[in-house]
């Protein structure tokens, strides 16, 4: 987030929430955002399914999947017409706006409009009241990220935001919601293929060989694989072992049946986690971890507010925490700098190794979360980003033009159906922590495939009838439910449930610059059983 | 604008000229609900049928509730030349009696005759207008109620309606306060506000939009003369709800009235709809470019929304629940926010009058502190009930005896009830009180809506306090616990008192939950919710202490604590109670003395109806003898 | 059901001082509030189906369930109490086997106390819709019945 | 701007736009609370924080200081309605302390105590109460209506903080309850689960399915979602019993959803994984770390020296701390590979 939860939920005049279900997936957040609009803020949601906090919303878009880029050009083209954008801002901290400018006048609205199929005036409503609200706070998760058009969807929400003057300001910014507790830190801490931790890039010499001094041997300086390319490698033999710590690939990835056989190919695969997983299945070896409950370390949650956890408990049985079982491996690997006591002296080398956090300390932290960057030890944080000047040679906001491309994968006769996916309320990721929980379960524990009312009708579909859903990658079979949020043509399922794995059918196309796949839109086709 | 009025108020004349052909008899019929409840629509009909098969010229218009409730079905006939003859308990098959012999023929037919109003009528009817019901009389806020055709603007601009607000939009809004100022004339809702001062301190606030409501919400169970008033007069109030919009500066006005009031609302409605056609509402009114709108909104069936903040709530959606204090005056902040001037039917619907007569006339009716009329509806163990006006200050007395003319079949007086469940009960020694606001609030009850109840030696004290207390217990809003929980509690108790489960230190308990209940209760409903119980108890302690100490009802009344049994003497074995008993509780054959078996028994009292005067065997006994004795299986 | 409340809906704009009016409306239309049409109202007004609950049961006016075709309504206001309205309800009560509040098995009837039709001149009165029977004693109660019998 | 005002006496000076009970709880003075509760409007049904001010007897939650304003939070007067008040809510509220998850930690008890209710005055009361059955619809907490004093924080809660808004008050006078649609079991509701009435009622009306008597605190984050939320974890014995928002975090300043205060199950599940296990042909068997680790460092020397460094993939966690994170990428990135990701994309 450029942002913090506080100033935008105390100071937004309006929120613009786009692709995110933020009273199921942060719902915290969402008190806080539906308290503030009960106070009077202004609410604009684009969602394609009518999901809770719609219900709040001066303005509901219900766009088509993997249609966010025309809906926001859109948006930008009456901003530019109606001239509602900040003069003064784009003249003093901005570039490039002119090229901008002219290729979002080339844009037809009607045009967006039908390919969003969102009317031309609700776009223009929710355009009116976004600019016209000052500050105007964007809120955003995987609805935008997870398409191939994933980077191109952020760029025009940044466009928005920066036409707006939205940027580097209290209760304004653009603002992605982090999916899960530390998804943010395991960034910031290098858990990436291109970056050393604090985002110093693999291929920049002095990063390179500031790393590869301090870990005592020579990193490559090109970026490696992520996650989604490599069980693509696998299958091709160029990866022959995987060491899975926390995670459950067999039921959170794309395109499953693939990376079951990947796994299968393998010649070594570490699990190390609270369960056996479906994963655990693939496993030479599966280590038990501890829980956030059962050890020390810190936390980065999504507005880059680093937080202590603290052990409350012993882990059960011969389970450690992975902090231990990491600190073993690499002295069992006989590699150098692992003789670490505590949690707290791996914070004081990442301190010294990444600018960013070089004022973070657990002495600090005892008095509450501080929010990087933090440069030095008396730097009180930086809680918003692009106060003063943008990450840019200039130091001035960039206007990057984007054009809309249309998901890689839309129904056709075969495969008519529009599947996207979500989370529930109820369930968290692959289901490894809350379906084991008999209240949560009692609450929601059957996959519900949500489909149209009108598609129930034509195809004579009741609720907790039996359905077949396919695409081009599997089949899974699930019970469906007929809803009003969602139009025609269009189903939902989560995927919490291994037993209905909705992964089974998604597509593992990426987004070019992030490698995100499209998991928000795929084609299927639907049966009764 | 008074010229344009004028034109109006000729035109009104005129059509009533053409409509009333007063060269042909007039005959009217009291159609208000009472009317209704007890057959006028069946006379209506009869005689309307009858004008048209026999072809008989006469004229038949309905018209409201004169107010003698017990003489219903009323018709009244007025022949050209001739004074208005009323005939009482009128059947369409006296109707047709009626149409026979004195509009065909000329016999007035003195035996169905109630009597004559004005001068010279038959000398075998009595004059009604100066006889008991109406000397002590004086119509003021029902002036047209039973006289006009409630449905036909025309008349009431023939009686002078209209005038009031021609006037008023002729004159100043501060004058118009000044004048309701000098009048004294103080809120007819029950807590008798000086309607001045409300209305002044809603002019005063500056706001895009004000609103006027009519407090038609009468909860007040043995109440309903603001029903009355809509049915037999609903332009009076729209008039003077008109001039309220003016003098405020509002353009908005509401009426809440209770959906329980069917024909008051259809009569309000065609009422609107007239008063608009003749531009006495709606744009532009009388060309002075005021503009004022009326709405009804029917209340959904809840007491309290007869305290401002609630019904305010209830308009705006919400569950009836009053504003606790401290809050803004509903006069600055009322409905959606705005400053909103409430007053009851009778309080807009005098106030026409109040501007057309003058202060002056309405200070001479009355009395100093509360000038002006009161309207009550004299019910219960009274001969004559009914819906009546008297001056202030007339002595209860007066209205009880000669108005009402004294208890029904000669019992014995015991207590009157005013003002309902926020009231209480005012024993003999009481009844030379002069009857206005502040006098009876002294005494231990008050005016209130205008609900008159009076109550013989049949009926038991501690019953009505109970009466009264289940009501507010019912519908106490539950927002705050003293009313909420008091009224249960309170009810609880006399519950137990009234079944025999009565402990010593409960009055004083009642007592001083009473004052508790009275000081921390959020609205009007819980503030007076105690007073009957209190006044009962400070006027009929023995009663209570009876019902304590000795299990004993001294009126008879309270079921647990009563046995019916049958006296063997006067019994002649007739088997009327037998045949009657729906539990068959009683047994005997003929020639002997029956009996009833107290274990079957279901104290229905219908042995009792049963038992014919001149035998009257069945006889009520209490006490802690005879419930024992009964209990023991023992023939009581 | 939901066509009928969704027919009296349309009718109204939709602002929060229509929900009284919306629910007698369609009272009106179905007899009683079943819980999809006071949700239809919530939707149509977009307040919580909660607060539209809350306000609808706290009038005595609305009903939640099928009512008897024929409502019989016993007046206990102060008039008819004090002349003996309770022993006409204990006898209607009887005769119909039922409690005030409740329905008859077969929905020819519902019996509920009302305080004061205004009659008060004949206390004790029985409102059947409407149709009034006064000056009551508790024998009359199976005659005021069969009287009023929907089939009669 | 700053108004002086005397308290039982005492002087205080306070700001401008506080209500009386506020200026009180300033100045030290106890006024007793039941329908009050600092995170939300005030409601003024209880009729317990009665004061007299200036001699009119006003709710000290609603009433707003006056320059100079005389309180008298102690007079006859006073006691007596509060007495009274109290009474009558316990009159229709259940005996069973004992029974009650909030004995000892009960807002009436507590202000019955104030008040000083005593048995000879009860005896008078005529006890009665609602024989409404509770509603345990929820799995983790459950409704009690024969201990609800309807002082609404959970329906003001409900609508202010979580903004849901599923429950409401219902019915009338004294049989208004706290209800859903159609008055049905919570779990047929919109209630989203969160707790956070439960957290607020001021009695055992609501109340955890599973009591959770907890023996000792410890502060930290939630495992869920990326909001960061803090919590208090409880723990007793070796077990995490509870889980309740923390109200000093910045981030949550104590709220929590359904699964961030509810879902803590899986801690303490049997199932969770307590040995290392290798898998010998195809079974998986049992091992010490020892073994365990020297087979994967093994593997992972042979699999680099044969095919490379790059030849590895690593897949990190984002549920795991920054800590492990950053030892995990320097792990590979010193064995020489940079396939280091986690699940950031999902």
């Amino acid at each position: 987030m450029t942002n913090s939860i506080d100033d935008i939920a105390d100071e937004a005049k309006a929120f613009f929430i786009i692709g995110s279900n933020t009273t199921e997936t942060h719902p915290v957040i969402g008190y806080r955002i539906r308290r503030a609009v009960k106070n009077g803020a202004k609410l604009i949601v684009a969602d394609p399914r009518r999901i809770k906090i719609a219900e709040k919303a001066d303005v509901f878009l219900q766009l088509k999947p993997g249609t966010n880029a025309a809906l926001l050009q859109g948006m930008a083209r009456v901003i530019i017409d109606e001239e509602l954008y900040d003069a003064e801002f784009i003249k003093n901290r901005t570039e490039g706006f002119e090229e901008y400018a002219e290729k979002i006048r080339a844009i037809d609205l009607n045009e967006m409009a039908d390919i969003t199929g969102v009317p031309a005036e609700k776009i223009t409503q929710a355009a009116r009241i976004y600019a016209g609200s000052d500050p105007a706070a964007i809120l955003y998760t995987m609805g935008i990220t997870q398409h191939t058009s994933g980077t191109d969807n952020v760029l025009a929400l940044a466009g928005l935001a920066t036409l707006t003057g939205n940027m580097g300001k209290r209760g304004g910014g653009v603002n992605p919601l982090r999916g899960q507790n530390n998804v943010q830190g395991a960034c910031d801490m290098g858990a990436l293929p291109n970056v050393f931790p604090g985002y110093q890039p693999v291929s920049s010499p002095e990063a390179n060989q500031k790393f590869s001094e301090a870990y005592g041997a020579k990193i490559p300086d090109k970026p490696g694989m992520p996650m989604t390319k490599m069980f693509k490698a696998a299958l091709e033999d160029k990866i022959k072992g995987v060491y899975i710590m926390g995670e459950n690939p067999v039921v959170s990835e794309p395109d499953i049946c693939k990376i079951k056989d990947a796994l299968e190919k393998l010649e070594l695969v570490v699990v190390q986690d609270l369960f056996f997983t479906e994963t655990a299945d693939y496993a030479d070896v599966v280590l038990p971890a501890a829980s956030f409950a059962e050890k020390d370390g810190t936390f980065v949650n999504t507005e880059r507010r680093i937080q202590r956890g603290r052990k409350a408990i012993n882990p059960p049985g011969e389970a450690r925490s992975d902090f231990e079982i990491l600190c073993k491996l690499g002295l069992k690997l006989g590699l150098k700098g692992f003789e670490f006591k505590k949690p707290g002296e791996v914070m004081q080398e990442v301190a010294e190794l990444s600018p960013k956090w070089k004022g973070i300390t657990y002495e600090r932290l005892e008095e509450g979360g501080i929010c990087w960057p933090c440069p030095d030890e008396n730097h009180p944080g930086t809680p918003i980003l692009y106060e003063e000047k943008f990450l840019t040679g200039s130091g001035k906001a960039q206007f990057k033009p984007v054009d809309y491309k249309p998901p890689a994968e839309t129904p056709d006769q075969d495969y008519p159906f529009i599947l996207t996916t979500g989370r529930s309320l109820y369930h968290y990721h692959t289901g490894t922590m809350t379906r084991r929980s008999d209240g949560l379960s009692d609450l929601y524990n059957v996959e519900k495939a949500l489909i149209s009312k009108e598609d129930a009708e034509r195809m004579g579909l009741n609720e907790n009838d039996k359905v077949r859903l396919t695409s081009r990658r599997g089949e899974v079979e699930a019970e469906v439910k007929p809803v009003s949020d969602l139009k025609e043509g269009i189903v939902f399922m989560t995927f919490h449930f291994a037993e209905t794995c909705a992964n089974q059918l998604t597509n593992s196309e990426l987004d070019p610059v992030a490698n995100i796949p499209e998991l928000k839109v795929c084609a299927i086709n639907l049966e009764k059983v | 604008m008074i010229q344009k009025f004028d034109v109006i108020e000729k035109e009104a004349l005129e059509n009533l000229e053409k409509e009333q052909k007063s060269d042909i008899p007039q005959i009217y019929v009291g159609c208000a609900t009472c009317g209704n409840a007890t057959g006028a629509q069946s006379v209506v009909q009869t005689i309307t049928d009858k004008l048209e098969k026999e072809n008989i010229k006469a004229e038949i218009k309905e018209v409201g509730c004169i107010g003698m409730c017990f003489a219903e079905v009323l018709l009244d006939v007025i022949k050209p030349g001739q004074p208005r003859i009323s005939y009482h308990g009128v059947t369409p098959e006296t109707a047709e009696e009626i149409v026979d012999s004195y509009l065909v023929k000329d016999d007035h037919r003195p035996d169905l005759a109630l009597g004559y109003f004005g001068e010279g009528g038959p000398a075998d009817v009595e004059r009604i207008d100066t006889g008991d019901v109406f000397k002590n009389q004086q119509r003021v806020i029902l002036k047209n109620c039973g006289i006009i055709d409630p449905e036909n603007i025309n008349e009431y601009i023939a009686h002078g309606g209209y005038k009031g607000l021609a006037e008023a939009l002729e004159m100043k809004q501060e004058d118009i306060i000044s004048v309701l100022k000098d009048s004294g004339l103080r809120g007819r809702g029950g807590a008798g506000f000086p309607a001045g001062r409300k209305w002044e301190s809603c002019l005063k606030p500056q706001a895009d939009q004000k609103y006027v409501i009519c407090n038609a919400d009468e909860g007040d169970p043995g109440a309903f003369m603001d029903r009355s008033v809509l049915e037999g007069d609903p332009h009076s109030v729209i008039e003077g709800m008109t001039i309220a919009g003016y003098t405020i500066g509002s353009s908005k006005g509401y009426f809440y009235v209770r959906a329980e009031y069917p024909l008051a609302i259809k009569r309000l409605r065609k009422a609107i709809a007239q008063a608009k056609e003749k531009n006495l509402l709606g744009d532009d009114i009388l060309g002075t470019g005021f503009n004022f709108d009326l709405e009804i909104f029917q209340g959904a069936g809840a007491f309290v929304c007869g305290e401002s903040t609630a019904l305010v709530m209830s308009i705006e959606g919400n569950r009836g629940w009053p504003k606790p204090l401290p809050r803004p005056r509903t006069t600055e902040e009322g409905l959606w926010g705005k400053p909103t001037l409430l007053n009851n039917v009778k309080t807009f619907s005098v106030v026409p009058q109040v501007l057309s007569k003058g202060a002056d006339w309405f200070k001479s009716i009355g009395t100093e502190g509360s000038p002006g009329t009161a309207v009550f509806a004299l019910t219960g163990k009274i001969n004559r009930s009914g819906l009546i006006e008297v001056p202030m200050g007339i002595e209860l007395k007066k209205i009880i005896y000669e108005i009402g003319g004294g208890i029904l079949d000669d019992k014995k007086f015991k207590a009157v009830q005013t003002g309902g469940p926020s009231g209480g009960c005012l024993p003999e020694d009481k009844l030379h009180l002069a009857v206005d606001f502040d006098t009876l609030v002294k005494a231990g009850s008050m005016m209130g809506s205008g609900g008159m109840v009076v109550i013989d030696e049949s009926t038991c004290m501690v019953d009505v306090a109970r009466y009264f207390l289940d009501f507010t217990f019912e519908e106490s809003c539950g927002q705050c616990v003293p009313c909420r929980q008091g009224t249960q509690q309170m009810l609880e108790i006399l519950n137990d008192i009234c079944e025999g489960r009565g402990r010593e230190g409960d009055i004083e308990y009642l007592l001083e939950m009473g004052d508790s209940i009275i000081k921390g209760s959020i609205c009007g409903l819980g503030q007076t919710a105690p007073n009957p119980v209190l006044s009962t108890i400070q006027y009929f302690r023995d009663e209570y202490e009876a019902h304590i100490k000795d299990h004993a009802c001294p009126a008879l009344v309270c079921k647990n604590l009563i046995v019916f049994h049958i006296d063997e003497e006067k019994c002649t074995a007739c088997g009327r109670c037998r045949k009657a008993c729906p539990v068959e509780a009683i047994s005997g054959e003929k020639k002997v003395p029956h009996t009833i078996d107290q274990n079957k028994c279901t104290k229905c009292g219908i042995c009792f109806q049963e038992c014919p005067e001149r035998f009257s065997a069945v006889v009520r006994l209490t006490g802690k003898e005879n419930l024992a004795a009964a209990a023991s299986g023992k023939e009581g | 059901m939901q066509e009928q409340t969704k027919k009296v809906l349309s009718g109204f704009e939709g602002k929060p001082n229509e929900v009284i009016p919306m629910l007698q409306a369609v009272q009106n239309e179905i007899g009683y509030l079943p819980e999809e049409a006071i949700r239809d109202i919530a939707d149509h007004i977009g307040i919580p189906e909660s607060k539209v609950y809350g306000t609808a049961t706290f009038y005595s006016q609305f009903y939640f369930s099928r009512r008897g075709d024929r409502s019989v309504k016993v007046c206990l206001g102060t008039a008819c109490h004090v002349r003996g309205g309770m022993q006409v309800m204990d006898a209607l009560e009887r005769e119909m086997g039922i409690k005030a509040g409740e329905n008859t098995p077969d929905y020819k009837f519902s019996l509920e106390r009302v305080n004061c039709v205004g009659s008060c001149a004949l206390a004790p009165v029985v409102m059947v819709d409407d149709d009034v029977f006064g000056r009551l004693v508790p024998k009359q109660a199976k005659e005021v019945l069969e009287k009023s019998d929907p089939k009669v | 701007m700053m108004l002086k005002i005397t308290i039982n006496g005492l002087d205080i000076e306070v700001e401008k736009g506080i209500t009386v009970f506020e200026a009180a709880e300033q100045a030290g003075i106890y006024i007793p609370p039941l329908c009050h509760h600092p995170d939300l409007p005030t409601f003024g049904g209880c009729r317990i924080c009665m004061v007299d001010a200036d001699g009119k007897i006003v709710t000290a939650c609603r009433a707003p200081v006056k320059d100079g304003m005389i309180v008298k939070t102690d007079t006859e007067e006073v006691r007596k309605v509060r007495l009274t008040n109290v009474e009558l809510i316990l009159a229709s509220h259940n005996k069973d302390c004992q029974g009650c998850s909030r004995n000892n930690s009960c807002r009436l008890q507590e202000v019955s105590a104030f008040v000083g209710i005593n048995q000879d005055r009860m005896r008078k009361i005529r006890r009665s109460v609602e024989a409404v059955k509770p509603d345990d619809s929820n799995p983790f907490f459950h409704r009690d209506f024969t201990r609800c004093i309807l002082c609404g924080i959970c329906i003001r809660t409900c609508e202010e903080i979580n903004g849901v808004a599923a429950i409401d008050f219902a019915f009338r006078g004294f049989h208004t309850r706290v209800s859903v649609l159609g008055d049905k079991p919570l779990k047929d509701s919109k209630c989203e689960s969160c707790g956070e009435c439960l957290v607020r009622c001021p009695t055992g009306a609501l109340y955890l399915a599973k009591p959770a008597l907890v023996e000792r605190e410890v502060e930290s984050v939630c495992t869920y979602c990326g909001v960061g939320c803090g919590v208090k974890i409880g723990v007793r014995g070796d077990r995490v019993i509870k889980v309740d928002g923390n109200r000093d975090n910045p981030v949550n300043r104590g709220d929590l959803c359904v699964k961030g205060r509810f879902g803590f199950d899986f801690i303490n599940h049997p199932e969770r994984l307590k040995k290392p296990k290798i898998k010998k042909d195809g079974i998986f068997v049992e091992a010490t770390w020892d073994e365990a680790l020297d087979f994967i460092a093994d593997k992972m020397h042979d699999i680099k020296a044969k095919h490379g460094a790059d030849a590895l993939g690593a897949i990190s966690s984002a549920r795991c701390s920054n800590e492990e994170n950053y030892l995990f990428q320097k792990i590979f990135r010193a064995l020489g590979t940079n396939n280091v990701d986690h699940c950031a994309r999902l």
